[in-house]
């Protein structure tokens, strides 16, 4: 039933991921999203960067933009400031938000643009065929890691929390009505809202095994206004906790700065000052 | 009437606004100024100089020497010196240079101005105000008029400050020597007085554009300011991003969305920006580009001008990529350019590269009051809406143009596509694609060649049928053409000239009906390897002689007159 | 003998390994082959191509017609069939397709290669290996041939894995009807098989480099891949940079350091490295940089091939920039171009930009051995040392080259600069510094305009003094203009080719030797706005007739010749 | 008599820097570290961004690059790789490293490479006069934002921590031997040590006055081993804490991937194989 209400924003775009690839689920997801909150198709902008999720907004009947590898915030944020009343959601892999796209990230959450950012993370570069990315476990081998992978992979949550990101929240597409969830509040969420998703790659870095028994869902004890409990939450050494982690209500960067059409000063007067 | 003065000293000194109040003052008089100054490297100390030139004649450069040296100490007697004219002025302090050492010129007046700031005015920082007041009354501005400036300018800035400024101009105006050697000429004017970076800011909101982005750096970076201080005025909003590529991915993405954008910045910002031009281009996201260029490569000179961008901003960037590229000559023309450059962004959804330099984006003169009513501007095609099998966002039409929607508009929905797509903007890798979108994206620049094709906009000219030497100009180096043109022909040197503002596509119509029997053609620019006079041979087969300076300075109308008289 | 092979099915079919093991064996009996493929564009799943002509003639390019189509499914058959010879062969699989459908050909052959695989050996995967079987015994490869290259191949990769593949193709060896239709002329060769991309990392090895870094990015990402397997067995470091900005600071990091540096990328990366591109050119540090071109602008085609990138490599980046651009034609090509590359990157201390394409990168040709011994090694100018009042490094020399020091050495202290410098690389912003020290970089280009004046490795050429027309192509069209032009002899039409490799500087004294008496010139490339003709026009002044392509997809020879046809 | 053991290392030139501009402290500071640790000039390599501070290097008889904007960790990584002898020690200014920058600083903390990476944080961008940067407090004036400061500055202390940087520790010109001290130990430390600098910009941000009462040295009762005693300390909402702040043994990139004179492979046997 759900994917029939879904049914309202997908289009008959064909998805080319390989089959089992965590994207499908989280694609429904989204779309049950969109549903739960009753969004007209018009007022949503999917923006999508470079990966195998790169084409998620073609699957929408929304507007949405592909933009460039590691690109998504810049150009989100664009778009939230000139018209504030969209619904903005970013779309990226693991690889384009934080190696390449990693520096765009503190300041978008210093800004706190109304943007929902769904990362998709696989611990892997998908689309350049299995190069480790800035979450590929230690030890973990690739073509270019042949004797595992050397490097700490960086804490999503982590790096979000010290950013003072407003609104944090991780999934997984095993649980897709929990994540669908997770991303309607997102949206709901007025502020930067970073969506971390838990997704297999079945190709290069399967993980759709591991993460059901790794996971746990976080419960009503946990109080995500908390920013302390938030940290110690992801600080947890025997489960990955999925759930809403942090959630904070500051102004949004539209609220400061947006566009308007209230026009205080007249171009013939300011330019007589000029004298 | 032609009066060169240079003030110049330490940075700290106030040699700017000292300078400043002069220009304004002398053009409310009615003179044509123009003024042009060079910051120090370091943020402070470091000699500064303000040059100002006035003149009821055409005075379209920074002249070659000096009438008026004002010299804040002694340093700066010694390194200006040589530019006086040999019958040329000093104006020294004596409380900061021996009389032995100025009295080496023989027109030279001194005056204590800083024992007067310290001693009398109780204010060492008013200084620069006496000398200003000083130098007025010496070159016969009346001291109302320069009390007016200083009402103009430091009104808003409370009493106090208002009335010692007052008191210093008024102060220094009595100090100097009652026989004044120079006369004036006196037709008060409207003009107003704008460096081409405000120019740029200005003419953007006249445009329409209410969103700004950018990162600073020099010589842009005074944009962001300005814009910082009008934008917001206007309704528009602004964003400091936290580099180049942020700043202009954000001016897409608010583009995308409906509203006019805009970025500045200069070479090595330029290069960053490469990327993410390619997306707008692609994508056909209306975007323009502010480069104010700066001696290169790398860091370079930040606060040297240099014009070596050029084939960065025509031919840069990784696949065929659709861009125009426009480069004003002077700051009214920034003014003018920045309107078009939003005009031709809408029109043809492409990315605009307005190319200034650290010369012209921070010289000031005075321009004549826009004519607001007169100007026109022109908005993306929008699309028909309608609820079919989907929008064809990127329909191959003849003039490869292809109407837009903006999100919040139903039916309009699309992905705006970086990868090579259909009509719908699906990913579409085949040959076919590839081939007809190629040709609808460069069609577009077809259609703008020939819609632009008489525009008086793209060109300026003095054009003589006889002369069988032309020069071809860009950018900022038109006021120094323009007065070495003049100059020649005053000589009964015959040539020809053109400054050339649209440099991609170039106006090639127009530039065939000018060179028409010319036998020689010059082109002077300031970079290493005549980019200009490479990209006219490209496009045009035309064989130049190729006039460079590469020492981040302007040229002076000598130096080009003293080529085409060698040339001719 | 000129046969052309071509597999196609679905990505996952193991399309790319069955052409391989016949490309090894077939190279084996002595032919010359030459190979390319295309990759889907999603990861798994779309249709996938190998394609493989062999011949013991001129094979240059992939060829224009087919000879054989093997088809792992009807989708392949229904895509392909129109590019078999009238009187080609298709070979197909009778599990997946219609008799009825397949037999639409006169000439086609099938088995039941599914089945085979699923019931006869329990490997269903193995289906690929039962068709390399069948066909090499259909055109006449020995099975003991085959055998050498899949026990060469696959032997360490275990025991079991090869007895089932070594299975497998004796399966499908004895499944092929006897009567064998073609005979290959067999003069056992020992030729290497490389793509473009392995005989780049094998040059640079050669040449010395021993640090690479890289952002993944097709398709330059195996140039990463078989870094990783060899560069640490000779001693030299990898580093996956986080971003292309990254991986070219690193490179030129480590070059500074005194170690032989490259990276590698596609267009979109090479147009974020803009900006570090200038800092090699200004600071002086040599680097090499590989860009394996696809189509473009921004994201544009990652998978297929384009040649839009060389404006960006010779004139992209703000400011006035020093840099080599090198393309190689073929594989062998690449290999010695590259080690070339790191060379000219030492002796000139600046950037050297390897432009190869999609398909250069991925196709695989048969090369000869390369003689070690003969490879020359150039390194850089080493200074002598002295404490005397601060090493120059950047001391203005008549060829433009300064020697240089490496971190380490004591009284070598220098600092490497971004911004404009005196000779001991102290920023020094007057018009001196940046005057002189633009000359002393372009002196080097000078230099190197001169001590390559006579470089076989700048150009390859076919002269004809008796032609009129000449063909000037550049890159990955060698193949395909090569054979067009033998065919056009063939046919009695006079043409002349040259196909160059040093693009910036361009060797224009061999250009115009090779030109003397030619009336017309026809320049072939894979971009939509004639890049090479524009700069050889900007250059050289030479106006060509210009052949683009726009589809993604390399020439056939036949596109070329029709064209020479047409204006010879 | 300390500036005289520095003249060891500083030559003749002339730094342009504002009367009062913290960076004149710094200067003296790296000095007095490489006096501490008597490392041969020919050792060091000074690797600079765009800034004011642009121009450490050349104020030091050693080795040095000035490079682009941003870019100084990675240009300094490849020096590490290729001579892991050097003492390479990255200067850079708060924009330079934590704006334009930003995205190499968690990449090269994972990596662990063996530089000491000073960053001069005036919270302001003093080179462009004056804009505001990561750093600048919120509500701080500047010319761009002539009502203040509205986004929340980043942490430049918790980033590291969340990277997992090997060394962090912060100091101030205003206590010169201190500061010496501490960049003698980060270039001590084996692995990427990130010295925070609070630095006054007397012309655009003035915290001459203000850091000297607001910063308190750390004391011995602190464990800079302890990761999470060490976000406790930079978690202090009283006073901002100067000292070693944290400190782990890694190995180092060059341990892992270093260039060696070591060939294991003859290239005429590997082509071979290409049959
Ligand atoms: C500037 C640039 N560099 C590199 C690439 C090549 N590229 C495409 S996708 C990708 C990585 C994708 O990884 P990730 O973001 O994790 O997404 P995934 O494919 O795993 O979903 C890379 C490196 C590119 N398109 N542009
Ligand atoms: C790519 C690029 N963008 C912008 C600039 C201009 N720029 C030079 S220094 C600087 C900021 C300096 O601030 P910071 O790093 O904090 O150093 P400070 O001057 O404050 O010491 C900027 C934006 C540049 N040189 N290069
Ligand atoms: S490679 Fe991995 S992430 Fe990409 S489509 Fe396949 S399964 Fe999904
Ligand atoms: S602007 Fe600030 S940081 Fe720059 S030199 Fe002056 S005081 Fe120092
Ligand atoms: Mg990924
Ligand atoms: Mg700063």
């Amino acid at each position: 039933m759900q994917s029939n209400l879904v049914g309202e924003y997908r289009n008959d775009y064909n998805p080319n991921w390989c089959p089992g690839c965590g994207d499908y689920g989280v694609l429904r997801s989204v779309g049950m999203a969109f549903q739960e909150l009753g969004l007209r198709n018009e007022q949503i902008v999917m923006v999508s960067g470079i990966g195998c999720n790169g084409r998620f907004p073609h699957n929408f009947k929304t507007y949405g933009i592909h933009t460039l590898h590691g690109r998504v915030l810049p150009i989100a944020q664009g778009i939230h400031i000139a018209n504030p009343e969209l619904c903005v959601v970013g779309i990226a892999g693991d690889g384009d938000a934080f190696a390449i796209g990693g520096g765009h990230v503190p300041h978008t959450a210093r800004r706190n643009p109304d943007i929902t950012y769904i990362v998709l993370d696989n611990g892997i570069y998908g689309q350049t065929k299995g190069q480790p990315s800035p979450t590929t476990p230690l030890g973990y081998k690739t073509k270019v890691t042949p004797e595992g992978n050397q490097e700490d992979p960086i804490d999503i949550t982590r790096l979000a929390l010290a950013y003072g990101v407003s609104f944090l929240a991780r999934g997984f597409p095993g649980k897709p009505n929990h994540l669908a969830h997770l991303i309607a509040e997102g949206i709901r969420h007025r502020g930067f809202a970073l969506i971390h998703v838990l997704n297999p790659c079945p190709t290069f870095h399967d993980t759709w095994k591991e993460y059901p028994a790794k996971t746990v869902e976080i419960g009503p004890e946990h109080d995500p206004n908390d920013y302390d409990a938030a940290l110690g939450l992801i600080g947890r050494q025997d489960k990955i906790p999925i759930g809403i982690i942090y959630k904070q209500t500051r102004p949004t960067l539209a609220e400061r700065v947006r566009v308007t059409s209230l026009q205080k000063l007249e171009l013939k007067q300011v330019l007589s000052t000029f004298r | 009437m032609d009066l060169t003065i240079r003030f110049a000293g330490e940075s700290g000194d106030g040699v700017i606004l000292a300078g400043e109040v002069l220009t304004y003052a002398i053009s409310r008089i009615g003179l044509k100024i123009f003024t042009f100054r060079t910051y120090p490297s370091s943020v402070r100390g470091g000699p500064c100089l303000y040059q100002l030139r006035a003149s009821d004649w055409h005075a379209y450069s920074q002249g070659d020497q000096l009438d008026i040296l004002v010299a804040f100490d002694t340093e700066a007697i010694a390194s200006h010196s040589k530019d006086l004219k040999p019958d040329g002025e000093l104006i020294f302090d004596e409380d900061r240079t021996p009389k032995t050492y100025s009295s080496l010129r023989k027109r030279s007046l001194g005056a204590p101005f800083t024992s007067i700031a310290k001693n009398e005015l109780r204010l060492p920082k008013a200084r620069n105000m006496v000398v200003a007041g000083y130098v007025g009354a010496h070159i016969g501005v009346s001291k109302e008029i320069l009390e007016e400036v200083v009402r103009n300018k430091l009104g808003s800035r409370g009493e106090e400050l208002l009335n010692t400024n007052l008191l210093a101009i008024n102060t220094g105006f009595g100090l100097a020597p009652k026989a004044t050697p120079i006369a004036l000429p006196k037709t008060p004017s409207n003009k107003i007085i704008l460096s081409g970076n405000q120019a740029i800011v200005l003419g953007a909101i006249a445009a329409g554009c209410r969103f700004y982005a950018g990162y600073p750096i020099t010589p842009a970076s005074d944009i962001l300011d300005s814009m910082v201080s009008l934008l917001p005025g206007f309704g528009g909003a602004i964003l400091q991003g936290e580099d180049e590529i942020a700043s202009l991915g954000a001016a897409i993405g608010a583009s995308y969305a409906g509203i006019k954008s805009m970025t500045a910045t200069s070479g090595p910002g330029l290069s960053l920006m490469t990327e993410m031009m390619g997306l707008s281009s692609m994508a056909e996201i209306p975007v323009v580009i502010v480069d104010a260029q700066r001696g290169g490569p790398s860091t370079g000179l930040p606060t040297k001008t240099e014009q070596s961008d050029l084939n960065h901003a025509v031919y840069g960037g990784h696949g065929d990529a659709t861009r125009i590229v426009l480069a004003p000559g002077n700051v009214e023309d920034c003014f003018h350019q920045t309107i078009r450059a939003f005009n031709l962004a809408e029109r043809y959804q492409l990315p605009v590269i307005l190319l200034t330099d650290q010369s012209l984006a921070q010289l000031t003169e005075g321009v004549p009051m826009p004519d607001l009513e007169s100007i026109k501007i022109t908005e993306r095609e929008k699309a028909e809406l309608a609820e079919i099998d989907g929008f064809r966002r990127y329909a191959v039409t003849h003039d490869g143009i292809s109407p837009m929607t903006l999100p919040g508009e139903a039916f309009g929905e699309y992905v705006a596509e970086s990868v090579e797509h259909d009509e719908k903007g699906r990913p579409s890798f085949g040959p076919h694609a590839h081939s007809e979108m190629s040709a609808k994206r460069f069609r577009k620049l077809t259609t703008a060649t020939k819609e632009l094709a008489e525009d008086p906009l793209n060109v300026m000219e003095l054009p003589d049928p006889d002369a069988d030497l032309a020069v071809i100009g860009w950018g900022s180096t038109q006021g120094a053409i323009h007065e070495a043109i003049l100059r020649a022909r005053k000589n009964g040197t015959h040539v020809r000239w053109l400054q050339c503002k649209l440099l991609n596509p170039l106006p090639e119509a127009q530039l065939s009906k000018f060179l028409k029997g010319a036998k020689k053609v010059l082109v002077p620019e300031l970079n290493y390897t005549s980019q200009f006079a490479n990209l006219l041979r490209a496009r045009l087969g035309i064989d130049a002689i190729s006039l460079t300076k590469t020492e981040g300075l302007p040229f002076t109308p000598d130096e080009i007159l003293r080529k085409i008289e060698e040339v001719a």
